[in-house]
């Protein structure tokens, strides 16, 4: 009943604790040794045929104690000749990192960073809070100052230590204020460097490359067809606290609207489209919110019908 | 050093054994002792074939060597199968044929 | 004072200390380190002995094989982490009768027996141990290997996994 | 002058410790550079140019500054002695392996059992480690270690002796002498039985000292660094010196007992020099298994130990013998 190594080709059997009783085990063994037929008799049965849920992770075919050891010899062989093929063939990839940079990708996600408008040189944080909103994580802390031409944020603080690189609040930024970086170096010794400030997160951004993301293009990019527009605006508005605390976004383009709209769907949990979406990632919410408005209608044909 | 130095240290090694395989409580504390009281056999063996140049004492110490490893798996296997049954391996707990 | 009678005396102190350690020191573990200790001292005392072979089996079985198996059943059969195994003797005192008794009593003999004259010529060991294994104790070698073979069976016997 | 022999050998082995602990601080230097090639990368490189050669001396530099961090619940006499238990048995296996005619701390009549014998003393030192930490990880590792060297340890021996057998000796320098001629080299005597008894050998190794794809005692992913999971600093230097003085010293026997020593082409002198290059091949071969392989399962650990290499080197074994005896005591 011995497999040849252990069976290298078969997961390791249950323990035989959780058997129920001698007699049981017994006839089980004899039940399952009965078709392997002559095999069997080597004691060096392969193991692909034992029981009921095995797993075959080497080919079929091999078959008793030659079988396998060939088979094992060969796998040996070519494991080491894929090792040795890198050993001489190939040119090392390394990138001889604090010297040299690797280039990064566009869409690179690194750190976080608020951005100057380039003409007038005005922060073009709002204060509007969205970020905040949306935070998976909930690291954004925005509080805003009113002012009369627009508003500002009063206090922005980014907990980085916690941040998940995600990119929602870049995504949901009505001014592109928020971006991403071509960077990831902020390693530190301690902790408290990690919470970033407004004052912080500004120089952050001059410091650094952004990334190609701004909120506007990622929208530009998800936006529904034009006739959609008008049915996730109103959906937004009418519900959810986000709509309301952003007036600002109202103004901006419609896709804005109805993306803070998401964002709060998702919160109540109503039967929206939103809602529907069991979360793999808010940024496929927010998608379904702003899809062509044929959705909704579907949706409540299916409640009908169920 | 003469014959009678190795004797000696031969015995006292053999007491202390002997010691510990009466004392002891632990089954295999006294797996302890009787290997204590083997190896001063071997050490009186080679120091006879030393001292009267005459091999079969070696080869009797190799042989000794080699029973006292295989007693030494048996007793061990017998001291697990004991603390499987009875989850102690204290000699004074087997009691079981006291009746 | 020679080489060797210096070594004996060390190996001696070191042997006797060690043996001592093994059947007192409450920590089972740690008796079975002293234990090593007192397996490598007797393979130094078959080397003052001039038994350089069996120095070589003593510390690869004893010393490699027997405190390794013993070390195994200790771990198999303790519960080890954070608590201190200690084993408590009984009957020290009596012990200690007996076995000064058993001491005395080989002792007494020794004192008897004169001893022989130290033999000067020195044949070759590892080929006259070669030869006496397969020439004149050739059936006690196949014996012990029946014995082995016996004793592995056994041992497996008993320690399977109760299926 | 002439020196009294004691003072002769304390200052062989003086030397050949220091070049033990210079080459196995080289070794891991070579086997991060082989590595790195493997896996189409640099290896170290900052630390002295070029490409690094200094980077062996900057990181015994570092562990020896290192702070030594003893466990609270340790136990403190078996935690602290344990490193060294296990480094001198690594360090003395090359007290008998002579690197030419003459050259080498003491060439025993009995060297290679001289060798298994220490090499099989390292496991005390390894579960001191793994009991005196007090620690589940190091436990464990300290279990499966005991578990893999009790089914190696027996197919390393068995296959050692392969050698012995063939030339007639346990003496090391008469096992080399015993391989000359062309194609006199163990390997390729004895109709491929060398051959055979070299992989082996080398399989054994690897699972005696626990390398890739046999390191489930220290396994990472699971037992976070084994039984020295608690040594920092220069205890943690010293269990690293012994590993790989121990993975040298076996490739320096695999070197001897299978590829002739130090016989090569060209004088004498260069003896020593092939010797080491055939060394630094074995450990190489070594090191390619251990960067091309994943950990295998405890179970097919034990079953390939007992049911593939154990028969098969007590075989091997058995086929030298009768070869030898067939010949009757002629070149096999």
């Amino acid at each position: 009943m011995s497999d040849f190594m252990g069976g290298l080709s078969k997961p390791p059997e249950p323990p035989t604790r959780s058997e129920p009783s001698r007699g049981v085990r017994g006839r089980t063994r004899e039940t399952r040794d009965g078709p392997r037929g002559p095999e069997s008799v080597t004691g060096f049965g392969t193991g692909t045929q034992r029981g009921g849920g095995s797993v075959a992770v080497l080919r079929d075919g091999a078959k008793g104690f030659w079988g396998e050891t060939l088979q094992l010899a060969r796998a040996v062989g070519r494991t080491m000749g894929v090792t040795f093929k890198n050993l001489v063939a190939r040119k090392p990839v390394t990138v001889m990192y604090p010297d040299v940079r690797r280039q990064y990708p566009d869409r690179f996600r690194g750190v976080l960073a608020l951005t100057y408008d380039k003409e007038t040189g005005e922060e073009n944080c709002i204060g509007c809070r969205l970020c905040e909103y949306i935070c998976p994580p909930q690291v954004i802390k925005v509080e805003m100052l009113k002012a009369k031409e627009r508003n500002w944020a009063k206090h922005f603080t980014l907990e980085l230590y916690s941040c998940e690189f995600c990119e929602l609040c870049v995504q949901v930024c009505p001014t592109d204020a928020i971006v991403m970086l071509k960077t990831f170096e902020l390693a530190t010794s301690d902790r408290r460097e990690l919470l970033l400030d407004k004052d912080r997160l500004h120089a952050l951004g001059l410091e650094h490359e952004h990334s190609w993301a701004t909120g506007t293009r990622l929208r530009d990019m998800q936006a529904p067809p034009k006739a959609a527009r008008g049915e996730g605006h109103r959906d937004g508005a009418t519900r959810g606290e986000a709509a309301v605390t952003a007036p600002a976004a109202a103004a901006k383009p419609a896709g804005t609207a109805a993306l803070a709209g998401a964002g709060s769907a998702e919160e109540s949990a109503t039967p929206a489209p939103a809602a529907k979406a069991d979360g793999p990632s808010t940024a496929e919410a927010v998608k379904t919110a702003a899809a062509p408005p044929a959705a909704p209608g579907e949706v409540k044909t299916k409640e009908t019908a169920e | 050093m003469s014959l009678h130095g190795y004797l000696t240290l031969g015995a006292l090694v053999f007491a202390i054994g002997l010691f510990g395989v009466v004392t002891r409580r632990n089954a295999v504390g006294m797996l302890l002792g009787i290997e204590l009281m083997l190896n001063a056999v071997n050490i009186n063996l080679v120091a006879f074939s030393r001292f009267h140049a005459d091999l079969g004492g070696i080869v009797f110490s190799l042989f000794t060597i080699a029973i006292t490893v295989a007693e030494v798996a048996l007793g061990l296997a017998i001291v697990i199968v004991i603390f499987r049954v009875r989850k102690t391996i204290e000699a004074d707990r087997l009691d079981l044929l006291r009746g | 004072m020679t080489v060797e009678t210096v070594g004996f005396w060390l190996v001696a102190a070191v042997l006797l200390a060690s043996s001592l350690a093994v059947v007192l020191t409450k920590n089972l573990f740690h008796a079975v380190l002293y234990l090593a200790v007192a397996l490598v001292a007797t393979g130094v005392v078959f080397l003052l002995l001039e038994s350089p072979f069996l120095f070589g089996v003593q510390l690869l079985l004893y010393a490699g094989g027997v405190v390794t198996i013993v070390v195994f059943a200790i771990m198999l059969t303790e519960r080890l982490v954070g608590e201190r195994i200690t084993q408590t003797s009984r009957h020290v005192v009596n012990g200690a009768i007996v076995s000064a008794a058993v001491f005395v009593a080989v002792v007494g003999f020794l004192l008897q027996a004169g001893a022989p004259a130290p033999v000067t010529e020195r044949p070759d060991q590892l080929a006259g141990l070669g030869r006496a294994l397969v020439g004149p104790y050739a059936v006690t070698l196949e014996l012990l290997g029946v014995l082995l073979v016996a004793a592995l069976l056994g041992a497996i016997y008993f320690a399977r996994a109760d299926d | 002058m002439t020196l009294p022999p004691l003072a002769q050998a304390a200052i062989a082995a003086f030397i050949v410790l220091n070049a033990v602990i210079l080459m196995v601080a080289y070794v891991t230097l070579l086997e991060r550079k082989f590595a790195a090639r493997m896996q189409s990368r640099i290896g170290p490189y900052y630390v002295g140019w070029p490409h690094g050669w200094l980077q062996p001396i900057a990181d015994a530099l570092k562990l020896m500054l290192k702070e030594d961090v003893v466990p609270a619940a340790a136990d403190r006499w078996v935690y602290n002695l344990a490193p060294i238990a296990f480094l001198v048995p690594c360090v003395l296996i090359f007290a008998t392996i002579p690197f030419a005619p003459g050259l080498g701390v003491a060439d025993l009549n009995i060297g290679i059992l001289f060798f298994l014998a220490v090499s099989a003393l390292e496991i005390v030192g390894l579960f001191m480690g793994g009991w005196g930490s007090n620690n589940k990880y190091a436990l464990i590792s300290a279990m499966r270690a005991v578990n893999q060297i009790i089914s190696y340890d027996l197919p390393f021996i068995f296959t050692a002796l392969v050698p012995v057998v063939l030339a007639g000796s346990m003496q090391l320098s008469e096992i080399v002498s015993a391989q000359t001629g062309l194609f006199g080299w163990f390997v390729f005597r004895a109709w491929g039985l060398g051959v055979l008894a070299l992989l082996a050998y080398l399989v054994a190794t690897i699972a005696a000292e626990n390398r890739v794809p046999f390191d489930i005692l220290e396994a990472e992913s699971e037992l976070v660094a084994g039984f020295r999971v608690e040594y920092s600093g220069m205890k943690f230097a010293l269990i690293q010196l012994g590993e790989y003085a121990h993975i040298l010293g076996t490739s320096f026997l695999g070197a001897l007992l299978f590829l002739g020593g130090w016989l090569g082409p060209g004088p004498a002198w260069l003896g020593p020099i092939w010797f080491l290059l055939k060394a630094i091949f074995v450990f190489l071969l070594i090191t390619w298994v251990r960067w091309s392989f994943v950990r295998i399962r405890v179970d097919q650990i034990l079953a390939i130990s007992w049911k593939l290499l154990l028969p098969l080197s007590i075989v091997l074994l058995m086929a030298a013998a009768f070869a030898v005896a067939w010949s009757g005591g002629a070149r096999v």
